[in-house]
């Protein structure tokens, strides 16, 4: 195998981890797996983990008093003591878990209309956000601003598809009251200076949500050191399960909010007439939660933290580097966004002139290749570079340099296929 | 495979895409519609012009992948100058190929260089592709006939 | 074993799909779980399918275009159309998947407000529920209320755990505007009559949002003669996993409600400026969905589909009647609720003269039995009973009855172990 | 198992729970707490009565299970008469039992009867039975405190 420095060692035997990526396509050829900023795989430890949870402990939590209701409690509330540790939270009360992160964003721009006192958005605020969000972050803050009469407002883009802060003296101003930016783009890669932002929107009182979905996976994340008084992120992009992702939020500020979700087990006392609510994270897991989804995301983290974050951050850095110089080489390839692996994240969208984003695709998955092609839900950051649909590699852990040689190799001959010149 | 890319990306698909008849918006026109792919963000802008229960002329300008562009040209090649009930039964057909997951046998009688699509039925994820144009027209004839009171 | 009339053949047989009954507890017992009103055991088949779809099919949904991508959709969406299929919906787009049955109860009190035209709930409006709801049912709507300046009324209930119907009338009026009650309750076990409630709401206009939390998983459940307008039941409690729920809704109104959660995969296009939203399904679920849940959900009601719901409810039957007569036998059982199984659901909560409910599920746990104790969710229907806390037994499919003799036997220890005479 | 059912319903704690201690709710008192076990809905209401930094009276209505009826008997025998501070150094090493799981050695010496709840430890579910009275103590004690001014 090629070796790239900063590679993660032995990386053939933790590719064995993943199951699937045993997995052949295509009539008979090897998996290459590039669409991980969609969602990541599972290594085995993860499913195990679930079915032995499903075959042994199976039970609903913190109600049952018998011994699988303990043992299910005990596996829950584990995984929340072990994501809080992953991502540097000081009290596991502070880790929410939802269904997703789309969940989570919703939770705050929910809560934030019913909110009395500082948190609550009302007309004359403003809600800053940047023009390169996942869908995920501009929907929820679009349906807050408009139901409360407040005012959406966003940080635009350079050319070189970095957040343009030219005009941040302007942006975040006395009426700001909440800040919400992706720390890492999933459409363009880039690394956005989230601390820098935070501090400057401190200073005139607004709340920080920061969208770690493609953070977590991929940078060592303390919740503290980034300036974030909420973040959120999602299981099945962090070698964990579907149906489960994560709000972090300071305790007393998820305590000043009030509840999403209503129902079992977010309550203190219900009586026809009026209810009192638990405390943060149990105010906010309304219902039975995501349990064996719970637990398979903390086998995840704690996959993750013995590889180490900063061991997969390197890899990340130096599989997208090789995947850069290997873009570079194919005529008629433009890449969005930065184009030094340094400053940006594993997500590469590009375009390649005279195919069709979906065809990109369809000769690639044709080879085996799996991307993804569309506007991969920035669709705003599409239009401000005045495309409709791009295709996007996206690498993780796994991933070695002869997959990126099969995926370039994959774009020669699709240009061929088309019979570009 | 190659050859399943191949029955994907027939010659014909290629050469309405690199060729598309038809293309681009014209007047007169009684309805006009926008249609979007959401999942891939594909869209269509498409007129449609009735006169005397025929399809006297459907244009569109259109943004998509190779599978959605051609679609539209062959789909108008199809429908311009047919009686609107027997572009309907056309349309219907089409659906039908699409939607048979790639055990429908094409009529070429009916469906001409519509046949070529047969392949794309064993791609779920680009029946939509194949649709989307054709879905526009439908809705936009739905429309003309509406707004001209069935009298065309 | 001991045979009773209705109930499932083979039963044997049937345990054996379920790896957790092999297991025992409390130093050697075998495992006696008769807490399936709170959660349901697994069958192998749910887990396989879970398990192949994390090892060879996992990918993200819909937006992505190569092979994984499309066979991971094709299993959601087949899920989907199983659901559809097992409660007799005519239309997959009204099977709306979800987290829970609380987000699906959740989602239509939130909508509800911030509808326009006549599914929006104002001042002046009322909302009717029962006395015997969860916490579920009640929480919602009292934020709901709350909120936007409607009432919230409620069916009181006899001393039997029926539904009080004589001022029917009355409550249901042309305020009305939304009728939402359980189908089985999860505490007093009392089946109501939603059909005739529901034709009655509806004849002065209102909606009626079914919670079959407990009917779905017992019951053949048809959402069309049920007279619902909206039906939500949850995974865990149906033989599939946790993390999903089905809010079934009547197209035509889903697509009348504005959006719930923003997001990815909810929209047709987005623009900074604004957004319009895809129709239902899509529309309600926002971000990535609980994948390898649906699925699974998809093999749990296949499996009870197999079983016949039929069959299952005269198996439930059988036992309920089974383990009422068994009640009977111990001194100082009080049983709460309607006495005969015909007119119940499998859940019997009930007080032990003397001993405290934990201390009577500590003792069952000792034995290796699983029952709850508690509030069950249930506080209003406690606190009209006059109690603070009952003991609940609740058996499903894999019950035999020589568990109902081991549950009973234990009651007699309890009692001779807390030396009551 | 017996043994371990024994090990957790220790004579001290049946008894306690038959005849509870210092029940009841009484006057003069400088504050009252209701607290609940939202999982389970054991209840008390608990009022303190501190004068000259002494635990003068704790007194209280609770309903619950034998744990934490039991608790409450033995928690007030052990910080009636104390001093607020050794009072609160006692109940922190009852939290430490508590949360131990059944690992740490109980001091009969500062715990008296409290040692009884050793078995508790292991068993997780009921631990917050053990508490709940205690948590309620520290929180009226706290709320007395703070309405004197410190000044008992
Ligand atoms: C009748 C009823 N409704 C609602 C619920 C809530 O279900 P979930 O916790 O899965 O949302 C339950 C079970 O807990 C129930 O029994
Ligand atoms: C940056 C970012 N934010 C939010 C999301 C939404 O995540 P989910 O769909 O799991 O809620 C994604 C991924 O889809 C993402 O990449």
């Amino acid at each position: 195998m090629t070796q790239l420095p900063g590679m993660l060692p032995d990386l053939d035997i933790i590719r064995k981890d993943f199951p699937i990526l045993a997995r052949s396509v295509a009539g008979g050829q090897p998996l290459v797996y590039l669409d991980s900023a969609n969602t990541s795989q599972k290594p085995q430890v993860v499913i195990d983990t679930m079915v032995d949870h499903l075959e042994r402990h199976n039970a609903n939590i913190a109600r049952a008093m018998h011994t699988l209701g303990a043992e299910s409690t005990e596996a829950f509330e584990a995984a929340r003591d072990k994501v809080a540790t992953f991502i540097g939270a000081p009290e596991r009360e502070g880790v929410v878990f939802t269904k997703n992160i789309t969940e989570a964003l919703n939770l705050l721009s929910n809560t934030f209309a019913w909110a009395e006192g500082d948190l609550r958005v009302g007309p004359g605020d403003e809600v800053l956000i940047t023009e390169m969000e996942h869908h995920s972050n501009i929907v929820p803050w679009q349906l807050l601003t408009e139901r409360t009469g407040a005012t959406l407002r966003w940080f635009g883009l350079t050319d070189d598809g970095r957040l343009d802060l030219s005009n941040i003296d302007d942006l975040i101003n006395e009426r700001t009251k909440v800040v919400s930016l992706t720390w890492v783009s999933n459409m363009l890669g880039t690394v956005n200076p989230v601390r820098e932002i935070a501090d400057k929107a401190h200073a005139v009182g607004a709340v920080v949500v920061v969208d770690a979905a493609q953070a977590v996976p991929q940078l060592p994340v303390d919740v503290i050191a980034s300036g974030a008084d909420f973040l959120g992120f999602t299981g099945h992009k962090t070698v964990g399960p579907t149906g489960i992702g994560v709000l972090w939020g300071r305790p007393e500020l998820l305590n000043a909010l009030p509840p999403f979700h209503g129902g079992g087990e977010m309550i203190e006392t219900v009586t026809m007439e009026r209810s009192t609510y638990a405390k943060a994270p149990h105010r906010f897991e309304a219902g039975t939660p995501p349990i064996v989804e719970a637990v398979g995301l903390g086998a995840a983290v704690e996959y993750l933290g013995h590889l180490g974050m900063d061991a997969v951050h390197a890899h990340e850095q130096a599989v997208t580097a090789y995947a850069l110089e290997g873009l570079a080489s194919v005529k008629g390839v433009t890449v969005l966004g930065p184009l030094d692996a340094a400053s940006r994240g594993g997500a590469i969208s590009f375009e390649l002139d005279g195919v069709h984003p979906h065809d990109v695709a369809q000769v690639l998955d044709s080879r085996g290749i799996a991307i993804r092609a569309g506007h991969h839900c920035a669709k705003p950051a599409h239009a401000r570079f005045g495309v409709q649909a791009s295709s996007r590699m996206s690498s993780y852990l796994y991933t070695t340099p002869s997959e990126i040689d099969a995926f370039v190799e994959g774009l020669e001959y699709t240009r061929s296929y088309f019979k570009l010149s | 495979m190659a050859t399943e890319l191949d029955a994907l990306y027939q010659e014909i698909i290629l050469d309405h895409y690199k060729n598309p008849h038809h293309k681009g918006l014209r007047a007169p026109f009684e309805a006009e519609v926008h249609h979007v792919n959401p999942t891939c963000g594909d869209e269509v802008t498409l007129r449609v012009h009735l006169s005397d229960g025929v399809v006297e002329d459907v244009s569109y300008d259109a943004l998509g992948c190779s599978i959605s562009q051609a679609s539209a040209s062959v789909m108008t090649d199809l429908v311009i100058g047919k009686p609107v009930g027997q572009a309907m039964d056309i349309h219907e057909e089409f659906l039908t190929l699409m939607q048979g997951k790639g055990a429908v046998e094409p009529d070429e009688e009916t469906l001409e260089d519509g046949i070529a699509f047969a392949g794309v039925a064993k791609f779920p994820a680009r029946v939509k592709c194949a649709l989307l144009s054709w879905m526009a027209w439908k809705d936009a004839t739905a429309q003309a006939l509406e707004t001209t009171g069935g009298k065309v």
